[in-house]
């Protein structure tokens, strides 16, 4: 199983940080993408991700109100609710897509996110959008 | 494509005891572009720096990515390496295996996997990064503050004795700022006035600091280090080169009007000085009652005036001058009107807000000290003080603590004490906050030694009966209501930002928060900084505070102006966005998208585009993702690095 | 200017002079109340209770059948405009509630209709300037005060009718009228409302106060818009001036009776001979 | 419906210069098509139609003009003047270039329902005929006639025509009041209501079914009035956001995507799902947005030019349903 995550760099990758300096275990499904502020994420992202054989795609923000950049979080708030609706609508499971607001001291939190995540995830079909399983794309030495 | 060398750190046991680092750098060499994949134990070291160098030298490298920590501990270190290998640094990404992957998996297999996985995706990302180049703007070396009460008076201070000029506005015809209406100071009961005309006369005279009173800045352009300021000096009808404040023309003036410095308890002359410590010491005429003005008849002050100073032409002027940062220090107001209708503020003579009590205490106010009744002159012997008047009200009114309350009703009652010891003195409250240096100590030492009835709970009305205030409230610690036959009440209005600030906050392009203060770039770690680069925040604009907290602010805004100036030229990050002008649809929802103001529009074929400032982006990519077409792009984490990212996924 | 009325029970049923002095003054103003032909009781108290849907149907069918005949619809009972508009607005603000009152009606609503309060129509449609030129017997020499109580005013976000501490739309009413309007900061202290029932000495207490009150200032009557308030103050003055000597009687009117009078209407219009407190020794001044 | 009208109006505004030309509908090649033709000259008049079949939102064309200062008359139906709100809201074009001329319009004919209700071929009509209730079609073998009501375009049973100050000229006053057909409370998101209520499973097989027939012909994007950016993000040269070639699996992120793109600028105008030639329910995907944008942030497309939009702005209490 392959999840993507897209982490704001200054709450939420730091809060993956604390998890790994104070050894909080979480599941290696995991690949975290570090952007500088969630509202970096373009929904499209987390359509090509899901589409290129992720099975599910997490994304990250300082808590409304705490964005190091004042306002980003929210902007994502309303991008990725319109977002998920859409999905649902046609068929993709909203436990594919999640959004969590986790600071740069929620170490815990984090960790417990990514095992919320990969348990989601876990009990879902195969991703119907997916259809690239197994492509190899780069020709390897 | 360029050539990309992988360096896998052990950090001694702490990636190698979980992670298969051989394996590794054995999977990822396998990788088209990769043409050096190797490990050390600890890459961060003197060694491991050299070890990095070399190969660079001899496979003529294009990029690097070093998997190891995280990059908020070694990214720099790393990109400093690159760059002395002659490599761009941001052409070196770092893939964190250890915070992300060897401390918090256990399972040796899943580990590397994921490690391989990462390194993977950093390499397809480092394989579309573009060189980026810090670039840098020139600084003007000079700072304009915004308001010359007590805090825009320390920055200024401040700024200019560390060697830089200063101008230093307020919209009021004297500098000073509220703090010049105050009778005394809680919680040590320093007369005001002592404590501020040294500081006021200190001002006045610093060869580094030009005042500009009875002005307001009227427009702001360009950006950080380069501010081009429009400034509105308003007529006096006083040319003050000649104007000696003698004051002959004050007495002569057969016309009064309302006093805003006694906040109405007496009235002025049209042509007037407010206070007499006031600085500049010169006379203006108030434009909206003066009757030579308005009627084109009198003028007894311009017939009169020894020095010929009074000029009925005088227009406004406009000042341009360029400044390289900006304090904010507008300050407070207090809430009137309808949300205070149940106390009958504005509608019974004896009551009295906060502010016209501080002139009723002072020496120099219209009683001269004495506490009197406005209606009828007569010594109030039952007062009532209402806190949180308009403040902490989710319904009406304001929802927040205003802060300096609680300190200033102590203070007052304590005062009334001492001038009339056989009054009785209640106070109103909700809870006492009084977080401060002394503050609890000065609250206790008022309710035992001054002999104040604090009545925790709130009133419901005040109104007028048989000559007296009925005040009708409730004690919630007994559990009863209660109604006091008052001579005189005494509200503690909330404080509201001051009138213009919005219209200031859409001059300068930076924010304000729900209430109109203006807004910090961060409420805990950057309470100075507005969200506009070299425009800073003091005293009461940004949020109510005491004297205190404000003086400190304004030093600390100081600080921030001189940090800045310390430098001769101003770095710009290249993290920001860039607009690919030919596909731009002009449709700027980027533009609403950024919280700095830094797109701009620019002029290409013929039609507006978009246009980044780069001196004024930090970098979020919020608009990357309002612009429909990605043609808005953030430099370092590209779409098509992004992309490339995601689908490395599908490496297996 | 046509709106649909809603009477409710009291002014159907006990109190003809706030009725009839209504519709008496509202036609000889141009304002036409037509009362709807189908109509519930209010529920009489908004219902505060969480989960409480059955008490907002009645009301809401009201609602319902006004929408239907098309026009904003007018009312002065100060508990049915309460309850109307206050279930109007929750209809309009919570989704929730709605879908589920929706579920249990015969047709769906959305709270589309306008419910007003006459002195509204007055001061919006009419304007104050308006009613003033209608006015051929003004009632100059009369002091009287206006009585609010807490039903027109509060919570002041839902009813947006007045400021809810310091209103003023009864006031600039009589000025129009030609009334002297003294400054009565009683008028919205409570009446003791409901607690007659169980507390009468409770409602005795505020009733004195209220009437004190006024006697203090030398007001010479109080208008209502809300028959409780008037039968608290009316029914319980009388009482009291059985045991308190010092109280002068304050005749107790409701608005449009007043109304009528300064219109030059019949005073058969108002009732007077349901009021307690005779109000003709007080009306003698101007007649 | 008459046409005989219009021609003086554009005449006019040609001759007195308020316009350098105009968009209008010119007779096309069949019955049942209109084409947008340009008016420069009087004599081009002679083309000039205005029919029921008068469906196209011609205010797309206005995209390309945003870069000239020409004047431009454009004639709109009720509906089309929301794409024109947006696309001044948008910055790409001037209201000042502009001269709207509203023609009364109560509802638009779909063909190819027409085709369905009375199956005879489209090719066998030669023309057709208004008679008050219903379309008369003439074939060789005689006359078909419809209620017109029956065969609308789905849009026009929604029409929520209001008269908008934008507009410069309505063509007949007095007909403003029946400037749509008269369904009571029409159900605004009835296709919607289908697909929501399918399970899951039902859902992602309808539409990976819908997504995989898609030939990648653009024609959805280019028509569309919002799609206005010069170059498409799927055109970019130099970031590969989807394949560039047919990849069915990367059809779901173009039209994902595409309705993201249009969401809170749709006007629910549908000419995305009319042209497209493998008659994807385009507008389904389109209405979801539309409902979901009006039930969270109270917004709905092409009103009025103050509002803005929701995604390009944010509240601080909005919906949170996120952790």
């Amino acid at each position: 199983m392959e999840i993507v995550a897209f982490l704001c760099n200054w709450c939420s990758y730091a809060g993956a940080d604390l998890a790994g300096t104070s050894r909080f275990k979480y599941p290696a499904n995991i690949k975290v993408i570090r952007v500088p502020c969630s509202s970096r994420v373009n929904p499209t992202f987390i359509l090509k991700a899901l589409a290129n054989g992720a099975d599910g795609v997490m994304v990250s923000g300082c808590h409304p109100g705490d964005c190091h950049y004042t306002t980003g979080n929210y902007f994502t708030r309303r991008r990725l609710l319109l977002m998920k609706r859409l999905l649902e609508f046609t068929g993709v499971n909203p436990d594919r897509v999640h959004l969590y607001w986790i600071s740069a001291s929620e170490g815990t939190k984090f960790a417990e996110a990514v095992k919320e995540v990969v348990e989601k995830v876990g009990k879902l079909e195969k991703n119907p959008m997916s259809s690239i399983e197994g492509e190899i794309r780069y020709e390897k030495k | 494509m360029k050539k990309i060398g992988v360096f896998v750190c052990w950090c001694g046991l702490n990636i190698s005891r979980t992670v298969d680092i051989e394996r590794v750098i054995k999977e990822v060499s396998r990788h088209p572009q990769v043409v050096v994949s190797t490990d050390y134990k600890y890459l961060c070291s003197e060694p491991g720096q050299n070890l990095i160098q070399k190969y660079v030298e001899e496979n003529e490298l294009g990029g690097l990515v070093v998997a190891a920590c995280s990059p908020n501990m070694h990214e720099l270190t790393f990109r400093s390496v690159a760059q002395r290998c002659g490599i761009n640094p941001y052409l070196c990404e770092m893939t964190n295996i250890r915070e992300q992957c060897s401390w918090v998996h256990d399972d040796r297999e899943e580990a590397t996997h994921k490690a391989i996985d990462l390194i993977i995706m950093t390499v397809e990302k480092v394989l579309r990064s573009d060189p980026l180049y810090s670039s840098t703007v020139p600084l003007t070396k000079k700072a304009l503050v915004i308001g010359a009460g007590i805090s825009g008076m320390e920055s200024a201070l401040d700024i200019a004795n560390a060697g830089y000029e200063v101008s230093l506005v307020d919209k009021r015809p004297y500098i000073g700022g509220h703090m010049t209406q105050l009778s005394e100071t809680f919680p040590t009961l320093d007369c005001a006035q002592c404590i501020l005309t040294p500081k006021t006369a200190e001002v006045a005279r610093h060869p580094n600091i030009k005042i500009l009173p009875y002005s307001e800045v009227v427009e702001i352009k360009g950006y950080v280090g380069n501010f081009e300021a429009k400034i509105k000096r308003k007529a006096t009808y006083v040319d003050w080169d000649k104007c000696t404040g003698c004051g002959i023309c004050v007495e002569k003036c057969p016309q009064k009007t309302y006093s805003e410095f006694e906040r109405g308890l007496k009235e002025r002359k049209s042509i007037d000085i407010p206070f007499p410590q006031a600085v500049p010491f010169k006379v203006t005429i108030d434009k909206e009652s003066c009757i030579y003005l308005k009627k084109n008849k009198c003028g007894v002050c311009a017939k009169i005036c020894p020095a010929e100073a009074v000029d009925f032409q005088q227009q406004d002027t406009i000042i341009e001058e360029k400044f390289g940062a900006i304090v904010v220090a507008t300050g407070f107001e207090l809430l009137e009107g309808d949300d205070l209708a149940e106390y009958g503020y504005g509608k019974y003579k004896d009551i009295l807000d906060g502010m016209q009590f501080e002139r009723l205490n002072s020496s120099s106010g219209p009683t001269s000290g004495k506490i009197l009744r406005p209606s009828d002159g007569k010594e109030p012997k039952e007062l009532v003080f209402i806190q949180c008047a308009g403040s902490r009200d989710r319904e009406k009114g304001v929802p927040y603590c205003s802060r300096i309350c609680c300190m200033y009703t102590a203070k007052h009652a304590r005062l009334y004490k001492q001038k009339v010891p056989d009054g009785q003195a209640y106070i109103f409250y909700m809870d006492i906050r009084a977080g401060g240096k002394g503050y609890e100590e000065f609250i206790y030492r008022s309710v035992d030694e001054g002999n104040i009835l604090y009545l925790r709970g709130q009133v419901s009305k005040v109104f007028e009966e048989d000559g007296k205030l009925m005040v009708w409230g409730m004690d919630t610690l007994s559990s009863k209501k209660i109604e006091i036959a008052a001579d005189m009440v005494v509200l503690a209005n909330a404080m509201i930002p001051s009138q213009g600030s919005k219209l200031l906050a859409s001059i300068l392009k930076v924010g304000t928060d729900e209430h109109g203060f203006f807004q910090e770039a961060h409420p805990k770690l950057r309470p100075i900084e507005s969200l506009t680069r070299g425009v800073f925040l003091a005293g009461c604009s940004q949020s109510p505070k005491d004297i205190t907290d404000t003086v400190a602010q304004g030093s600390a805004a100081a600080s921030k102006v001189m940090a800045m100036f310390s430098n001769d030229t101003i770095k710009v990050e290249p993290v920001v966005s860039l607009v690919k002008k030919e596909d731009c649809s002009g449709c700027f929802a980027c533009e609403i998208a950024c919280p700095y103001g830094a797109i701009e529009h620019e002029e290409y074929k013929g039609r507006q585009v978009a246009f980044v400032n780069a001196a004024l982006c930090q970098g979020c990519g919020s608009c990357t993702v309002a612009c429909r077409a990605g043609v808005v792009d953030l430099m370092g984490f590209s779409n098509k690095q992004i992309l490339a990212e995601v689908e490395a996924l599908l490496w297996k | 200017m046509k709106y649909s009325y809603f009477p409710g029970c009291t002014l159907h049923e006990q109190s003809k002079s706030f009725n009839q002095s209504t519709l008496a003054s509202s036609s000889a103003l141009g304002i036409e109340l037509e009362e709807l032909k189908d109509w519930y009781c209010c529920g009489a108290v908004f219902p505060l209770r969480a989960d409480d849907i059955m008490s907002l149907l009645s009301p809401v069918r009201t609602l319902i059948g006004a929408k239907k005949e098309g026009k904003d619809l007018v009312t002065l009972c100060a508990a049915c405009y309460q309850v109307l508009k206050r279930t109007n607005y929750l209809i309009l603000e919570d989704r929730e509630k709605r879908e589920k009152i929706n579920n249990y009606l015969e047709e769906d609503y959305k709270g589309d209709v306008k419910v007003l309060h006459l002195l509204e129509v007055l001061r919006d449609n009419l304007g104050w300037l308006g009613l003033r030129e209608k006015v051929s017997h003004p009632l100059s020499g009369l002091k009287v005060a206006p009585y609010y109580g807490c039903l027109l005013l509060r919570p002041a976000k839902e009813m947006t009718f007045d400021h809810p501490e310091n209103p003023t739309i009864f006031e600039d009413f009589l000025k129009s009228l030609g009334c002297d309007v003294p400054d009565f900061p009683y008028k919205t202290e409570c009446c003791g409302a409901y607690l007659g029932a169980t507390a009468k000495d409770v409602v005795s207490q505020t009733v004195y106060n209220i009437l004190h009150g006024a006697q203090k200032r030398k007001i010479g009557a109080l208008i209502v818009s809300c028959p409780l308030c008037h039968y608290n103050l009316d029914f319980y003055q009388g009482e009291l001036m059985k045991e308190k000597s010092e109280l002068t009687p304050i005749p107790i009117f409701y608005f449009t009776q007043l109304l009528a009078l300064a219109l030059g209407l019949s005073t058969e219009v108002c009732h007077f001979e349901e009021h307690r407190i005779d109000p003709l020794p007080f009306l003698g001044v101007i007649k | 419906m008459k046409k005989n009208s219009l021609s003086p109006i554009i005449k006019e505004l040609l001759k007195n210069g308020t316009v350098n030309y105009f968009l209008a509908y010119g007779k096309g090649s069949f019955w049942f098509k209109v084409r947008p033709l340009i008016i420069r000259e009087p004599v081009e008049l002679k083309n000039l139609e205005w029919n029921r079949f008068c469906y196209p939102n011609l205010t797309t064309y206005l995209k390309d003009s945003s870069r000239s200062q020409d004047k431009i008359g454009v004639v709109v139906k009720g509906c089309d003047v929301k794409s024109v709100v947006e696309l001044i809201k948008g910055n790409q074009i001037d209201r000042e270039n502009l001269f709207l001329l509203q023609v009364p319009c109560d509802g638009t004919v779909d063909p190819g329902k027409v085709e369905n209700l009375v199956w005879i071929s489209k090719l066998k009509v030669t023309g057709f005929e208004e008679t008050g209730n219903g379309l008369e079609f003439i074939t060789k073998e005689g006359r078909v006639s419809v209620n017109k009501e029956e065969v609308f375009f789905s849009k026009c049973y929604k029409c929520d025509f209001a008269p908008s100050p934008l507009v410069d000229r309505y063509l007949d006053e007095e007909r403003l009041e029946k400037n749509q057909p008269s369904i009571d409370n029409p159900d605004l998101y009835e296709e919607l209501r289908i697909i929501e209520e399918m399970n899951p499973e039902k859902r992602s097989i309808y539409w990976e079914k819908q997504f995989s027939r898609c030939i990648r012909c653009f024609a959805c994007r280019n028509v569309c009035p919002v799609c206005y950016c010069p170059t498409c993000v799927f055109d970019q040269k130099d970031t590969s956001w989807i394949s560039k070639g047919v990849k069915p699996e990367e059809n779901n992120i173009f039209h994902l995507t595409r309705a993201l793109h249009v969401a809170t600028l749709c006007t629910g105008c549908g000419e995305c799902e009319r042209v497209c030639p493998m008659k994807l329910p385009l507008m389904e995907l389109n209405l979801k947005l539309i409902k979901e944008v009006d039930e969270l942030y109270h917004y709905k497309a092409g009103v009025d030019l103050q509002s803005i939009s929701p995604l390009k702005e944010y509240g601080k209490d909005d919906y949170d349903e996120f952790k």
